[in-house]
């Protein structure tokens, strides 16, 4: 089998190893731990990469079988029949993950040191981001939900710790807490998930629960149909798909290494491998690529996210906030993919956008860094920067055009076969949605473009551009550490693709990871639908709307942004409409208002506290004998407990209360005479009560 | 099913030997301060030492048999018996009883809470110890409520001496509350006697031991029953606390001197759950289908009723007391769906609870005495005056709201997971869709959960730190954790890690019990 | 004779101290209320001793005036602790027990 | 009706219940005056009275020893305690108006009239004719004494080691409470 294979769980011990090391001993190394990390990540992708060689190895020696997963499993710890294990599930899927996070958080490693070289706590900085990448590589190669559950949550952790980084400012720590708890109410729909599944299953082990999911070897198909909801309520969660995408943008409030870490290939897609992952589950349970069906939830809220999520890019004066957005609306696509049955297209997708997005926040850190002085406001600080920073540019142009999906470069190869998968399965609707989304993501990459490499530089472009003259320079790109992995993940970006290339017959990705659907492939019922055949005729109106985009928007930035006197300049605040428009756009279709002001606000202030006030007057009150909590209700506060408990029953309630269980205050009075009194009088009201009901 | 009477003496010595300290302390100068201290330290160590021998006698393959069993006569005329023993169930709790009192004593070498007299505070601290480790080791109800009842003392006057400023209220409500429930506990467990001794084929047997009413118990009439599990019921109820008879707890925590606060939440409040797992329902299982929906309601209702009380509160200690509440509601969850998981999780949440409670107790005391004030909106930037505190705080706040690999995660997970799919017999009942939707209300509340712990870190900890802070502390009195506060706290943050990540610790000593317990819930009616 | 005789006078005596107890206000009548109780009790024992021809009740009867002349001697110190600490001696003013 | 059914008893026990109606009507006036009266002294001067009359009946009941100790006991010691509590109290000597609570028979009276009737009644079902045997000759004497004291040294010893140290206890508290610093 492979010793890399046996041995995969090594993967994400070696960093979460590394992790505790650079805690405690990281501040005295001479770089601060980062060493730890990389040398860490370096040696997981060694693993990662062995374990991928000899993962091919066994596809092909598998020939015409089908590849079954690796597991490599010890008792966790068992409750009766339920026994849960941990170890290593290995098969293609997981190791496409394996090998791209060790990868994408080598690079992103090598990349920070010189990002945050001399930060406040460069070496936090480096443990959690270590630890980041062990919580990914544990959850993708899970061989169980609870496993699954405890690299999704430790990701959730360091999303916190990253994203609030820098928590001295308030905002910061604001966008942490949105963050960590956004995907907690996500996470809900896991936790109650997989109580769904060990009801319908009997068991834990996601390679059986796929076996015993696709076999249809379960008593309800209702129930299951709810599992997959509640799951996918985590998915979009985590992955930030409508409507929980709002923690998404702000969560560019951590360090850019962090954003293209997390954007990339980590932390949100793992919703969309939960999805891949299980993906028997849901296909059954949601009645995907069954006859006559044209909507399932996964696709609509897909397509609901690709939409919504390129709308609001084309608003944002934040480049790393476009980028965001950016990454919303291609995680529809994926979930679109997965939900209209195209799971190797979405997949590659994952695999593929991982490479080119992962750049582009990198060269959106490396403009950051060099070029406008730490700032990511494209309109004040951004613009003209193309020939002062050649690398920075070459990579940018190169992972946009992936992006965009232009042919022959790689996000063209899972794009292209995501929108044609969703007309070919009929679903009409999304394919719609696909190629309308193409168009967009275009208009809006080209306006980024041209705000920070074109025109006239601005605010700190400027101060660079002075800098640069005062050397007698004409380009200065950032140091090696940082352009060293933009150039190598532009050129995966440009290639990538070719590991799945329809239009070629080129289909060594589906090969080697078909195997993980865990569902037979072609037709019938539980089947998963092949991918459609190429055909240029197809792609055709997809590239023309993005041909079109790029015109429209070039045109339009040029227009608006390329002169002062622009009659179109301005015209958001001039013409009602669109400016009703802009403004609906600007403030996020107004979901963070939503939860914010009134859902979390809600439940902060007013629900608390109103449960808090029942408490301290209504129960607490009841047990001390006041019945009198509805008397006042406007300014109760702990003074108006002391008089409640204290004189208010003396005062007023003896009566009420004195038969009452709970009526310990007025007895309490401290008199002698009185406990006198309660003695005598309670031996009485005994007796009484005895000879009464003894005759 | 033979209980193992090898080195039955073990756990008398380990329950009596604090009492034996006691005593040396008394002849014990008062005003030699430092030898009382060591005393009562020694003597907790020593307690400890008996507790690790205790542990590594332990037969693990029969966790299921009660161990170092001893039965002796000991009131005839009201059959009382002196029946001891451990099995996989109370081993955990009676050995973290043990350790907390030793960690509690590190803690309190110079940190006698106002007004001092530390050798009368250190003497309650010893006798609370026999009390804990004796409930924990009683297989007599007599003897378990003697034990059950020894704790309210020292903690009474702890909570009423060396309390807050609202001590003497807190204190009083405290012990009359938990008085009136355990009258009612004794009341049910004298009824239960009588109505097993009536029943009984041969009533001159009948006795107060743990086995006559595991053996009689079940075949108490139903409706009879119910009425007795109602008692048992209050009485472990407010001792948990369960909603709506928990309000005693955040007024007797937030008034406790921090000793006090890490004992109640740690040990004190797991009487009431273990009274539930080893005595309420093994003794009356008919009874206890019938109750288990009430009590899942009112768990769940503590679950979210915790939670949004936390949320209200201005003041860190009681927040962490709220959280209690809510954390104690998963617990009882667990219990209430009456199968392996659940129970096998509520035993597992007792202890990582009392670990992890009892360490943000601790942390509250550490920050009330650097800053003189647990005002949340007078802590700011703790991360930055004290970076170690604060992020033992960060530690503690995420196990404390449940994150996997960390040990409250076992607690809670696995209790969701068992009250989405309770035992058989309550199904049957026509109870499966109220426990779906008390599931999915609980895992609401780990999202509330999640929401004041980690704004109780944000408020507290991030941000810089406020320049004139409470008014009236020194800047010479904030400083990072010292060596006694790391004594006291480092085996507590190891056992949370150690439990989280290997959960099979404590679950392949308790599951073996446990299956026994709920062997009568499974299938048919 | 009757030994209901003895017994009511008891209660009655019993009945007398108990509305000492409560509506004097004064420590030390409270405490001479108490006495009356304590004797009202004595004089039932030893009826009942009688009655059954045990010498039982009369030891009972012994031990209580015992104890009596302890409670006593407790509870007027404590009187006198009182009024030297308050110079009074009113039960109205002693409310330390509250809760 | 108590001094109604002597009426087939003996002479001696006529003159018994005679004497027993006596002592018990100036036993019960006697015992109002101490809860009723306005003046300390005089209440504990009639509390005297009523510790008489209970010697009285005990010798009645043939309790001699007890009857002996009850006087020795409580009118020797225990009154002049009260006595001496009364004086160092500063209790007026005269009439005091501020002896009894407020409204205090309010809540006095009906409890005491309840207790009353129910015991009573219960009294009087349980024990409606119920006699005491014989004329308790035979106990008086010192041979009742001996047998007394048998009774407390042999079977009740433990209780009277209980109670020395209850006395010992209360004599070093009394001490410990009264002394001046």
């Amino acid at each position: 089998m492979g010793w890399f294979l046996e041995h995969a769980w090594l993967i994400p011990v070696i960093p979460a190893v590394a992790f505790a090391l650079i805690i405690l001993f990281g501040k005295r190394m001479p770089r601060g731990g980062s060493e730890i990390g990389i040398a860490s990540m370096l040696a997981a992708l060694v693993l990662a990469a062995g374990a991928a060689y000899q993962w091919i190895d066994h596809v092909n020696a598998s020939e015409g079988e089908e590849a079954h997963a690796v597991l490599t499993r010890w008792e966790w710890f068992r409750i009766g029949d339920l026994k849960v294990s941990i170890g290593a599930h290995i098969d293609g899927l997981a190791v496409v993950m394996l090998l791209l996070v060790a990868f994408i958080s080598t690079l992103v490693q090598i990349y920070s040191t010189e990002y945050v070289r001399g930060d406040r706590r460069y070496t936090h900085f480096f443990a959690s981001i270590t630890l980041f990448s062990a919580g990914m590589l544990t959850m993708v190669l899970a061989p169980n939900m609870v496993q699954l559950l405890l690299g999704w949550e430790i990701m959730g952790l360091c999303s916190f710790l990253l994203i609030g980084h820098w928590w001295e400012e308030r905002a910061n720590s604001e966008a942490a807490l949105k963050a960590f708890w956004t995907v907690r109410v996500g996470d809900m729909g896991l936790l109650v998930g997989i109580g769904m599944l060990l009801a319908i299953f009997h068991t834990l082990e996601i390679g059986e629960i796929n076996e015993a999911a696709a076999a249809g070897d379960f008593d309800s198909k209702k129930l299951l149909m709810w599992a997959a909801v509640a799951l996918f309520i985590a998915c979009i969660g985590k992955s930030g798909q409508f409507p929980l995408h709002t923690w998404l943008p702000d969560a560019m409030a951590g360090p850019t290494p962090v954003s293209s870490l997390l954007h990339s290939s980590t932390m949100v897609v793992a919703g969309v491998f939960l999805v891949a992952r299980l993906y028997p589950v849901f296909h059954i349970g949601l009645d995907m690529n069954i006859a006559g069906q044209h909507f399932n939830l996964i696709a609509v809220i897909g397509g609901i996210t690709v939409l919504i999520a390129a709308g609001l890019a084309f608003v944002q004066n934040d480049i790393k906030k476009v980028l965001a957005y950016s990454t919303v609306s291609q995680l529809g696509y994926m979930m679109m993919g997965l939900g209209v049955g195209a799971w190797t297209a979405a997949v590659f997708h994952i695999f593929t956008h991982a490479f080119f997005k992962c750049a582009l926040f990198l060269c959106a850190g490396s403009v950051a860094h060099t070029g406008s002085h730490h700032s990511f406001d494209m309109k004040k600080d951004m613009g003209g920067l193309r020939k002062k920073m050649p690398i920075t540019f070459g990579v940018w142009i190169v992972s946009t055009v992936a992006l965009c999906g232009i042919p022959f470069v790689s996000g063209f190869f899972s794009k292209d076969e995501i929108i044609d998968s969703a007309k070919h399965n009929d679903y009409k609707v999304f394919y719609i949605v696909g190629i309308v989304g193409a168009f967009m993501t275009t208009a809006y990459m080209t306006r980024a473009t041209y705000l920070t490499f074109f025109g006239k530089s601005r605010g700190g472009a400027e101060h660079f551009e002075h800098e640069l003259h005062h050397d007698h320079k004409e380009s200065k790109d950032s140091p090696w550490q940082i352009t060293v992995p933009l150039v190598i993940l532009g050129v995966l970006a440009l290639f990538s693709g070719y590991l799945n290339a329809a239009p070629f017959h080129w289909h060594w990705f589906e090969k080697w990871t078909e195997s993980s659907i865990g569902l037979p492939l072609g037709e019938g019922s539980f089947a998963v639908p092949h991918p459609p055949e190429f055909s240029w005729a197809a792609a055709a109106p997809g590239l023309a709307l993005v041909a079109a985009g790029f015109a429209i928007s070039l045109l339009l930035c040029k227009a608006v942004f390329g002169s002062e006197t622009s009659p179109l300049r301005g015209l958001t605040t001039r013409n009602p409409v669109l400016g009703a428009g802009h403004k609906f756009l600007v403030n996020k279709y107004y979901l963070d208002t939503l939860y914010e002001k009134i859902i979390v606000h809600g439940i902060a202030y007013p629900i608390s506290k109103a449960a808090y006030w029942t408490n301290q007057h209504i129960i607490d009150g009841v047990v001390n004998g006041v019945g009198k909590g509805g008397r006042r209700t406007g300014d109760l506060v702990y003074k108006y407990i002391d008089q409640a408990l204290v004189d208010g029953v003396v005062n007023g309630s003896g009566t009420t209360a004195r038969g009452a269980g709970g009526a310990l205050q007025p007895v309490q009075s401290g008199k002698v005479n009185m406990y006198g009194a309660l003695l005598f009088g309670a031996a009485a009201v005994g007796g009484l009560v005895l000879v009464l009901v003894n005759t | 099913m033979e209980p193992l009477q090898d080195l039955n003496w073990l756990l008398s010595l380990g329950t009596f030997l604090p009492l034996v300290g006691v005593l040396l302390m008394l002849f014990v100068p008062k005003k030699d301060v430092d030898t009382a201290k060591t005393i009562a330290l020694g003597t907790a160590l020593a307690t400890l030492a008996v507790g690790v021998v205790t542990a590594l006698k332990f037969d693990y393959g029969q966790s299921e048999n009660l161990q170092f069993f001893a039965s002796h006569s000991w009131i005839k005329p009201i059959s009382a018996t002196y029946t001891i023993g451990v099995d996989g169930i109370s081993l955990p709790l009676y050995l973290l009883s043990m350790l907390i009192t030793v960690l509690v004593m590190i803690y309190s070498w110079n940190h006698v809470p106002s007004p001092g007299n530390a050798k009368a505070f250190f003497m309650l601290m010893l006798v609370l110890q026999t009390g804990m480790a004796g409930t924990f080791m009683a297989q007599d109800l007599i003897l378990f409520f003697v034990f059950f009842e020894l704790v309210l003392l020292p903690m009474y006057f702890m909570i009423g001496v060396w309390g807050g400023e609202n001590r003497q209220y807190a204190s009083l409500k405290f012990f009359l509350y938990t008085m009136f429930g355990s009258a009612l506990m004794l009341v049910g467990f004298i009824a239960l006697f009588v109505v097993t001794k009536n029943n009984a084929a041969d009533p001159a047997a009948a006795n107060f031991s743990f086995q006559w009413f595991n053996e009689n118990g079940p075949d108490v009439a139903k409706n009879t029953a119910i009425w007795i599990f109602g008692g048992l019921f209050i009485g472990f109820a407010v001792k948990v606390p369960m909603f709506p008879f928990h309000t005693w707890l955040p007024d007797a925590h937030t008034e406790a001197p921090t000793q006090g606060s890490v004992i109640l939440a740690a040990i004190l409040l797991k009487l009431g759950t273990y009274g539930f797992v080893r005595i309420a329902i093994p003794f009356l299982p008919q009874a206890a289908v019938k109750w288990a929906p009430a009590i899942a309601v009112l768990a769940v209702i503590g679950i979210i009723y915790g939670a949004l009380g936390c949320l209200a509160q201005t003041d860190m200690k009681r927040l962490i007391a709220f959280s209690s509440v809510a954390h104690m509601g998963f617990v009882m969850l667990g219990i209430s769906t009456l199968t392996d998981l659940g129970i096998n999780a509520a035993l597992f949440g007792m202890v990582a609870h009392g670990l992890i409670t009892g360490m943000l107790f601790f942390l509250a005391g550490s920050v009330k005495e650097r800053y003189h004030t647990l005002q949340i909106s007078k802590l700011k930037g703790m991360l930055k005056s004290m970076p170690k505190l604060g992020w033992i705080f960060g530690f503690c706040a995420m196990a404390s709201l449940g994150l996997p690999g960390l040990a409250g995660f076992w607690g809670e997970f696995p209790a969701l997971l068992a009250s989405w799919s309770p035992a058989e017999v309550l199904l049957g009942n026509g109870h499966e869709g109220l426990f779906r939707v008390l599931t999915i209300i609980a895992a609401l509340g780990t999202v509330l959960a999640a929401g004041y712990l980690l704004w109780l870190f944000q408020r507290t900890a991030m941000g810089e730190p406020a320049v004139e802070a409470a008014g009236d502390h020194h800047e010479s009195d904030i400083h990072d954790v010292n060596a006694f506060e790391w004594a006291a706290w480092v085996p507590m943050l190891i056992g949370i890690v150690v439990l989280g990540v290997v959960p099979k610790l404590l679950l392949d000593l308790s599951d073996p019990g446990v299956q026994i317990i709920t062997k009568v819930f499974k299938g048919g009616n | 004779m009757l030994i209901n005789e003895f017994l009511v006078l008891g209660a009655v005596l019993f009945c007398i101290g108990v509305y000492g107890v409560i509506a004097r206000k004064n420590a030390v009548l409270v405490l001479m209320s108490i006495e009356l109780i304590l004797n009202s009790v004595n004089i039932n024992l030893l009826a009942f001793d009688r009655l059954h021809g045990s010498n039982d009740g009369a030891v009972f009867a012994l031990y209580i005036i015992a104890v009596a002349a302890a409670e006593v001697g407790v509870g007027l110190a404590m009187v006198l602790l009182i009024f030297r600490n308050r110079k009074t001696i009113s039960l109205d003013d002693l409310s330390e027990m509250k809760g | 009706m108590l001094l109604a059914s002597g009426v087939l008893a003996t002479d001696i026990e006529v003159a018994q219940t005679v004497g027993f109606g006596i002592i018990a009507a100036l036993m019960v006036a006697a015992a109002l005056n101490v809860v009723l009266s306005k003046n300390v002294v005089h209440a504990a001067l009639s509390l005297v009275m009523v510790m008489a009359g209970a010697a009285a009946q005990y010798l009645l009941l043939a309790a001699e020893f007890v009857a002996v100790t009850q006087v020795l006991v409580y009118i020797g010691a225990v009154m002049v305690l009260f006595l001496f509590g009364v004086m160092l109290t500063r209790a007026k000597l005269g009439k005091d108006t501020d002896l009894n609570n407020n409204k205090g028979w309010a809540l006095g009276l009906p409890i005491s009239v309840l207790l009353l009737g129910v015991m009573v009644y219960v009294l009087i079902d349980g024990f409606d004719d119920t006699r005491i045997s014989g004329s308790g000759a035979g106990k008086i004497g010192s041979t009742a004494n001996v047998l007394l004291s048998d009774r407390i040294f042999s079977s009740y010893a433990l209780p009277f080691w209980a109670l020395s140290f209850v006395l010992l206890a209360a004599v070093i508290g009394a001490i410990v409470l009264a002394r001046k610093d």
